[in-house]
């Protein structure tokens, strides 16, 4: 599987990387670790006449929190979360997310940017920053914008990006006591993608009620979707075995899965509704650790 | 149009022009000749072609030439070090941990990155942590028996590594 | 009863666990595989196919693909037709196009192929050609293959009216419907196993080298079997000057090979004519997509099962009818005898005289083949056959899977035993086996657990497979593929000073043939096997062989060895004799050196009698030290085995966790127990690869659905459980040194272990039978349809 | 791989306005995204170029639109677009059967489409077919509304453009959950082949 031929430019600042993009327009992409472009490139379906390499821009790879922010630079790879100290004593849903995302060496060069940026309902990391309401930063030729996630994944392969933004920062509200995290997903085998994934972020006050409550769903849906309806049904209100199955019972009806090799539609409505029970529950654990 | 670039593979640093779209896995095996990096899958699945850059292990079929520029790369041919195996070259070998050998090459680049992350991995740990390739020889049993051996005596003795 | 060494452990002999001598090269990355081969103006192939399952091909515009820079010819069936090279034999006597000159059968079946400076150029160029298809409706379902209004596939055969291949049967029809129609208990399923791919991690390729000057032909190829390539090659192309002499075919290190490489692909033929043509190095590797669309596949067998018993669980007869898809062509490897394999094994290790099976074999749009994938001859289907039939009879009775196989087992004082369908087991102790195996994974334990779980409502399956393997095909008497025997060959070569190199026409792909040969002349000669050389694969340098698949190595090459290095030692005792100055029945052999019986210090070690033979032999005596043998089995071997295999079900996802495997094997004599562990090892992971993950997906229109890894779902190291494994030995009886072979037999019984497990925990459900791969879906489907999900 | 959806849906327009459009196959070409009618070659069938932009994902086909049917009678009407891949990596077929009905001043329009694909795109693009045709028919709907209200059509939603259809997606989804609306675009009708069985 060898790529067609391209001509390619590296970028050592954004500003440079808006240069090159508003000079080759539509035939150029942009490149951050590669590992869902360059496969596309093998097989020829995507065959760009420019490739611009974002990687090396200075000052994108970072996981902070400031301002009671979580703040995760675009370029910060899978791994970096995965063996983050921040992450594992604070953020466990991203420690959870990124050791399910492809392999460990795919890990090593996949960006957290690129997962979003990709658009692609089928990566989970969607699903994780539709649970955290995360906020995403976004830079263009003409200035940073922010997009909340909500309004991120406008559609099938489709997000908000303009046609020359970069993705530069995902925001993360920064976690408190009471809140937890938790992500899981059902795959046929390591590296596949999800036959569903679910993200639940809850913050439970000292009498188990719910006070905040974020639900992702990962590739059960043409577009990365959050289950509101579940949300609704548990804010506000204490948490119980029966509230919970309620939820997962919502996030199997709400998701709108496709059959493909990993079974029927019905299968995933189903196993996104056991997921969605267990990942809450795992997220409720982890919440009351944290008061 | 060709781009130059200087790559430090095992120490050498190398220097060529290439097409931007020349794979890192055919820099290594053709322009360099260093055929120990093997090719299985072309979709990043099964780990044949796992090299490390910069220290970290990576599917070198995925990644243009290109992008390695500067980088300073290891491959298997670079883990012996004064004519002396790796522990993890050692364990392969003791404790029968390759049969064809196709995927050993990639095995162990993984497991020197794994081990880096943890030295000290349970069986599940490393059961995951190989998870980037793909064996069809072994069954894994051994292979996952000779990393644990080899994780006890890079704890014990220091251990030179190409990384 | 249990091998013990009778070699030190300087001498290396069998049973010891010598570490590998390959091992070396793979771990400095310093192997030797076909891409690694580099020729001086070597050019590259790659390769157009057919997007189209059945297509007839209106033309081929190459213009475009001509005109770019480095492209140095497109080769069409049509320039194949003109040196009459466009069709070759596969080694079941079918036939197979090079390439298409007017219809293509299965969608990535080459078309064209393209020469070019680099594997880039060639690529690009690949996507410059033109070719204007008509599509077809292709014919993907066996069984309407058969239909009277389906289109007839093979217009090439002259006469051909349908899209049948042959009939195959063995038994006795009218005494197995007796035994039914009177049986207590009859049950009856239908098995089917899907296709499946070898997925060795290294695809095909070749590196074809002609010399014009020379008119020389090697070919670098990943083959296992290169005496027969190099024999296949001559009849396909000694029309246009390639004749046996001229042709060199080396198999380097191979990447796995596990059947894949035994058939000839079309991209080989291309790249040879290709060589021929040009006069330069071609070199032709494929990648993972086409190696998984378009080499050979395993299985396709849909078979109709049934088994008659008593109703206290004797069994009485079986019968198995199967319909086999062999896509458009029959690809498959089978002995000429034996269309079906050895299906007839599917009788199993089980004592009852009746039986009949019967296979027809059907054309398809799909690729070609129908063994590969570490399988001896249609084995695995036969025992999957038989060990889900007992299972199911075992259910249907309400005896317990354990105890209704040790009330059927052969004896061990019935061997040699004559099998319903006529094969003879050489040994076994199927009950010794059993009880090992039981014993080792605490049998009684978990069925007491089980009872637990089953009242709190989980699902936990203990799963049992008593198989019995047939390998080391063949005997000349009846296994021959293309017409050439079946044996197997190994000539031993000692230098003066006691150092050996021998040489075999088999050809390891991981199995460490290089250390285990070694040990069998080691343990015949008394040489180190550390002294000893091993090569494979070079057809100019090894006697004939027929190659290593099929768990046939040490039964027959092995055997060849013994018996070569036998006669080395008795032209070494002629040699002692003569310089000890007694006669060679006043000789003891002990490993490594004659002496006078009674005057052990009267000795001569087999280093010294070896100078001997150069510098001072009996008079009249040939010189040097030299031997060949090419074995020709009186008896195929019968390796057997008992696993037990522990499954917990998700009831809520369907999701299924093997908890523990363990398997006892019967190998017969072992003569490397760290390689024959690590060959069941990967046996097991190949089994429980198709019995959970593995299989090529075909829809109505003629795609392959799961063409890469990406879909096709070969497990990692988390997938795979971590085995537990050991033996009982009972030696072959006819084999020179008591072994039988075992590569094989754990892909052969690991998938209905797995399956009968999983039907065991959920049989409470009134579950019976399962189709592999079983997937969390599956399972999850039942527990729907059950009522257990919503 | 082939994927059947049944779907229906209203037009508020006279039913002989929606046959007329339905005629014309250069105003339904222009209603399918990616679809540039180049050639007449008789007069049933017209070739056209057809591209599709999905993500990073480029294919382009040589295309031919055949109307199989045309029941003026029965107000049924059958189409066929044809596409073979340029790079010979396979190809796709969209079989559009449509009949209308008149109900007051609205247009019921029956559907069904049955997509099949050949090829590479079949191998390593099954898990999106399904949703690709789907967004190809809802955007098609979309056009061929906007087309026959006498606006024109966005020049995005000339091509496979994931935003505004899957803008509906998600709009749909809401206004299925909330309001109760039926959803005329809902997946519950959608038969599946390529489901692995």
């Amino acid at each position: 599987m060898i790529p067609a031929s391209f001509d390619y430019h590296r970028a050592s600042t954004l500003q440079e990387a808006f240069t090159f993009a508003q000079e080759y327009g539509e035939d150029a992409k942009y490149l951050a670790g590669g590992h869902s472009l360059i496969p596309m490139m093998k097989l020829r379906f995507s065959e760009p006449a420019h490739i611009i390499d974002i990687s090396r821009i200075q000052g994108l790879k970072y996981i902070k929190e400031e301002d009671g922010i979580l703040k995760i630079g675009a370029l910060t790879t899978e791994a970096d979360l995965e063996f983050s100290d921040l992450c594992h004593d604070k953020y466990p849903i991203l420690v959870d997310v990124s050791k399910l995302i492809g392999d460990p060496s795919v890990r090593n060069k996949a960006t957290v940017g690129g997962n979003l940026a990709h658009g692609d309902a089928a990566n989970d990391h969607p699903a994780v920053m539709l649970a955290l309401k995360a906020n995403i930063v976004a830079e263009g030729p003409n200035g940073t914008h922010n997009i909340p996630v909500d309004e991120f994944f406008k559609g099938f392969f489709e997000t908000a990006l303009e046609q020359h933004d970069i993705l530069i920062e995902i925001q993360i509200p920064a976690t408190k006591a009471g809140n937890g995290g938790a992500y899981n997903k059902i795959e046929r085998k390591v590296g596949d993608y999800a036959t569903s994934g679910v993200a639940v972020n809850l913050t439970v006050d000292t009498s188990d009620t719910v006070v905040d409550i974020g639900i992702g769903l990962t590739n059960v849906n043409p577009v990365p979707m959050r289950v509101s309806r579940a949300e609704e049904a548990l804010k506000g209100n204490k948490l119980t075995q029966e509230l919970i199955e309620k939820a997962g019972k919502i996030a199997g009806e709400d998701c709108s899965p496709t059959a493909d090799l990993r079974g029927s539609e019905d299968y995933k409505r189903s196993i996104t509704k056991e997921l969605t029970i267990r990942t809450i529950n795992k997220a409720w654990e982890r919440a009351k650790a944290s008061l | 149009m060709k781009k130059e670039v200087t790559i430090n593979v095992n120490g050498t640093s190398y220097t060529e022009e290439v097409e931007p779209r020349l794979l890192l896995v055919h820099f290594i095996r053709e322009n360099l000749e260093l055929t120990g990096t093997h090719i299985g899958c072309d979709t990043s699945h099964c780990g044949a072609c796992t090299i490390l850059l910069n220290g970290d292990s990576v599917k070198s079929c995925t990644i243009f030439t290109v992008q390695a520029d500067g980088a300073e790369i290891a491959t298997v041919e670079g883990m012996m070090q004064d004519g002396k195996y790796h522990p993890l070259q050692e364990a392969f070998k003791e404790y029968h941990g390759l049969q064809c050998g196709f995927c050993t090459p990639g095995m162990l680049m993984r497991a020197i990155d794994f081990l880096k992350h943890n030295p000290d991995p349970t069986e599940e740990e490393i059961r995951w942590g190989i998870s980037s390739n793909l064996c069809r020889c072994t069954g894994y049993n051994n292979i996952v028996i000779a990393i644990e051996k080899a994780a006890e005596k890079m704890r014990e003795v220091e251990v030179e590594t190409v990384a | 009863m249990e091998f013990t060494c009778k070699t030190s452990k300087e001498i290396g002999g069998m049973g010891h666990s010598l570490k590998r001598r390959e091992d070396d090269r793979f771990i400095q990355g310093k192997g030797n595989y076909v891409d690694d081969v580099k020729l001086p103006g070597m050019l590259y192939m790659d390769i157009v196919r057919s997007p189209y399952a059945y297509a007839k091909i209106k033309s081929i515009n190459t213009e475009k693909a001509l005109a770019i820079d480095g492209v140095i010819t497109v080769i069409t069936g049509k320039d194949l037709e003109e040196h009459n090279l466009h069709w070759m034999p596969t080694f079941l006597s079918d036939t197979q196009m090079v390439l298409p000159t007017d219809t293509v059968m299965y969608q990535a079946q080459e078309v064209a192929c393209v020469i070019a400076t680099s594997r880039y150029i060639a690529a690009d160029a690949v996507e410059a050609v033109e070719v204007d298809y008509e599509p077809m409706k292709p014919v993907m379902d066996p069984h309407k293959a058969l239909d009277p209004d389906a289109p007839v596939l093979r217009t090439d055969k002259e006469g051909k009216k349908d899209n049948h291949i042959y009939h195959w049967e063995n038994g006795d029809r009218e005494k197995t419907e007796e035994v039914f129609k009177n049986a207590d208990v009859v049950v009856k399923e239908q098995i089917y196993l899907p296709r499946i791919h070898v997925a060795s991690i290294e695809t095909c390729g070749c590196v074809a080298d002609y010399q014009t000057a020379t008119k020389k032909m090697t070919v670098y190829m990943t083959t296992q079997a290169p005496h027969a390539v190099r024999t296949v090659v001559a009849l396909v192309a000694g029309h246009v000057g390639l004749s046996e002499e001229r042709i060199r075919i080396i198999s380097p290190d191979l990447g796995g090979g596990f059947g894949g490489k035994v058939p000839i692909y079309p991209g080989y033929i291309v790249a040879i004519t290709a060589t021929f043509l040009i006069g330069k190095p071609v070199k032709w590797i494929e990648d993972r997509t086409e190696n998984l669309q378009a080499d050979s596949f395993a299985r396709d067998y849909d078979m109709t099962c049934e088994l008659a018993a008593t109703k206290e669980g004797k069994i009485q007869a079986f019968r198995i009818k199967t319909l086999a898809d062999m896509g458009y062509t029959d690809g498959s490897a089978n002995p000429s005898k034996y269309p079906a394999g050895m299906f007839s094994i599917c009788t199993g290790s089980y004592d009852y005289s009746t039986a009949f099976a019967e296979v027809d074999a059907v054309y398809t749009n799909k690729p070609p083949g129908g063994i590969a994938y570490r399988c001896s001859f249609r084995v695995t289907e036969a025992a999957h056959a038989i060990e889900r039939m007992v299972d199911i009879l075992a259910q249907k009775i309400g005896k317990d899977p354990a105890e209704l196989r040790m009330e059927n087992f052969i004896k061990k004082d019935q061997f040699p035993y004559k099998s319903a369908l006529g094969w003879e087991y050489d040994s076994g102790d199927y009950h010794a086996g059993l009880e090992k195996a039981m014993n080792m994974i605490g049998y009684d334990e978990l069925r007491k657990e089980q009872v637990e779980k089953r009242a709190k409502g989980e699902y936990m399956g203990i799963g049992i497979c008593t198989f019995t393997e047939i390998v080391g095909a063949g005997p000349s008497k009846d296994f021959d593929i293309l017409g050439l025997k079946m044996f197997d060959s190994a000539e031993i070569r000692v230098h003066p000073t006691g150092k050996a190199i021998a040489r075999f026409g088999t050809k390891s792909q991981g199995q460490g043939h290089e250390t285990t040969y070694a040990q069998i002349i080691a343990e015949e000669l008394g040489i180190p096997a550390e002294h000893i050389t091993i090569e494979e694969g070079d057809t100019d340098t090894a006697p004939y062989g027929l190659g290593t698949y099929a768990s046939r190595s040490i039964a027959t090459a092995g055997a060849a060895a013994a018996i070569a290095a036998r006669k080395l030692r008795d032209k070494a005792r002629k040699i002692a004799a003569y310089l000890l100055e007694v006669s060679e029945e006043d000789l003891e052999w002990e490993p490594g050196k004659f002496s006078v019986k009674g005057a052990p210090e009267k000795s001569k070690t087999i280093q010294e009698l070896v100078f001997a033979a150069y510098t001072n032999y009996p008079p009249g005596m040939e010189g040097g030290f030299e031997a060949v043998h090419y074995y020709d089995p009186p008896n195929l071997t019968f390796p057997s085995g008992a696993y037990i295999c522990v499954v917990d079900i998700d009831g809520k996802t369907g999701a299924i966790k093997v908890r523990r495997f363990v398997a006892i094997d019967d190998c017969g004599n072992i003569i490397n127990p760290m390689i024959v562990q690590g060959q069941i090892h990967g046996g097991l992971t190949q089994g429980i690869a198709p019995a959970m993950y593995e299989e090529l997906i075909y829809d109505d229109e003629g795609n392959i659905l799961n063409g890469s890894f990406m879909d096709y779902l070969v497990p990692t190291a988390v997938e795979s459980p971590k085995w537990e494994t050991d033996h009982v030995v009972t030696p072959s009886p006819h084999h020179p040194l008591g072994a039988k072979g075992v590569a094989e037999s754990p892909t052969v019984g690991a998938p209905p272990a797995i399956v009968n497990a999983i039907v065991d925990a959920l049989s409470p459900l009134g579950v019976t039978h399962v189709e592999i791969p079983v997937t969390p879906y599956k399972v999850w489907k039942i527990l729907k349809e059950k009522g257990v999900v919503d | 791989m082939k994927v059947s959806i049944d779907k229906n849906f209203e037009i508020a327009q006279p039913v002989s306005k929606v046959w007329e459009y339905l005629l014309d196959p250069y105003k339904v070409a222009e209603c399918v995204p990616g679809v540039k009618l180049t050639e007449k070659i008789s007069e049933t069938e017209y070739k056209g170029d057809v591209g599709l932009k999905l993500g990073p994902v480029n294919a382009s086909f040589n295309g031919v639109i055949t109307y199989a049917k045309v029941d003026e009678v029965a107000r049924e009407i059958h189409l066929v677009g044809k596409g073979v891949d340029k790079k010979g990596k396979g190809s796709v077929e969209m079989a559009l059967e449509m009949k209308l009905q008149e109900s007051g001043n609205v247009t019921m329009v029956n559907t069904t489409m049955n997509v099949t694909v050949i090829g590479v795109m079949a191998q390593f693009g099954s898990r999106l077919i399904s949703d690709v045709s789907d967004h190809i028919f809802k955007q098609f709907v979309e056009n061929f509304q906007t087309l026959l209200a006498g606006k024109e059509i966005d020049d995005q939603d000339k091509q496979i453009h994931g935003g505004a259809v899957a803008g509906t997606v998600v709009k749909s989804i809401t206004s299925k959950l909330t309001s109760g609306v039926k959803n005329i675009f809902s997946k519950k009708d959608k038969k599946e082949e390529n489901e692995n069985e």
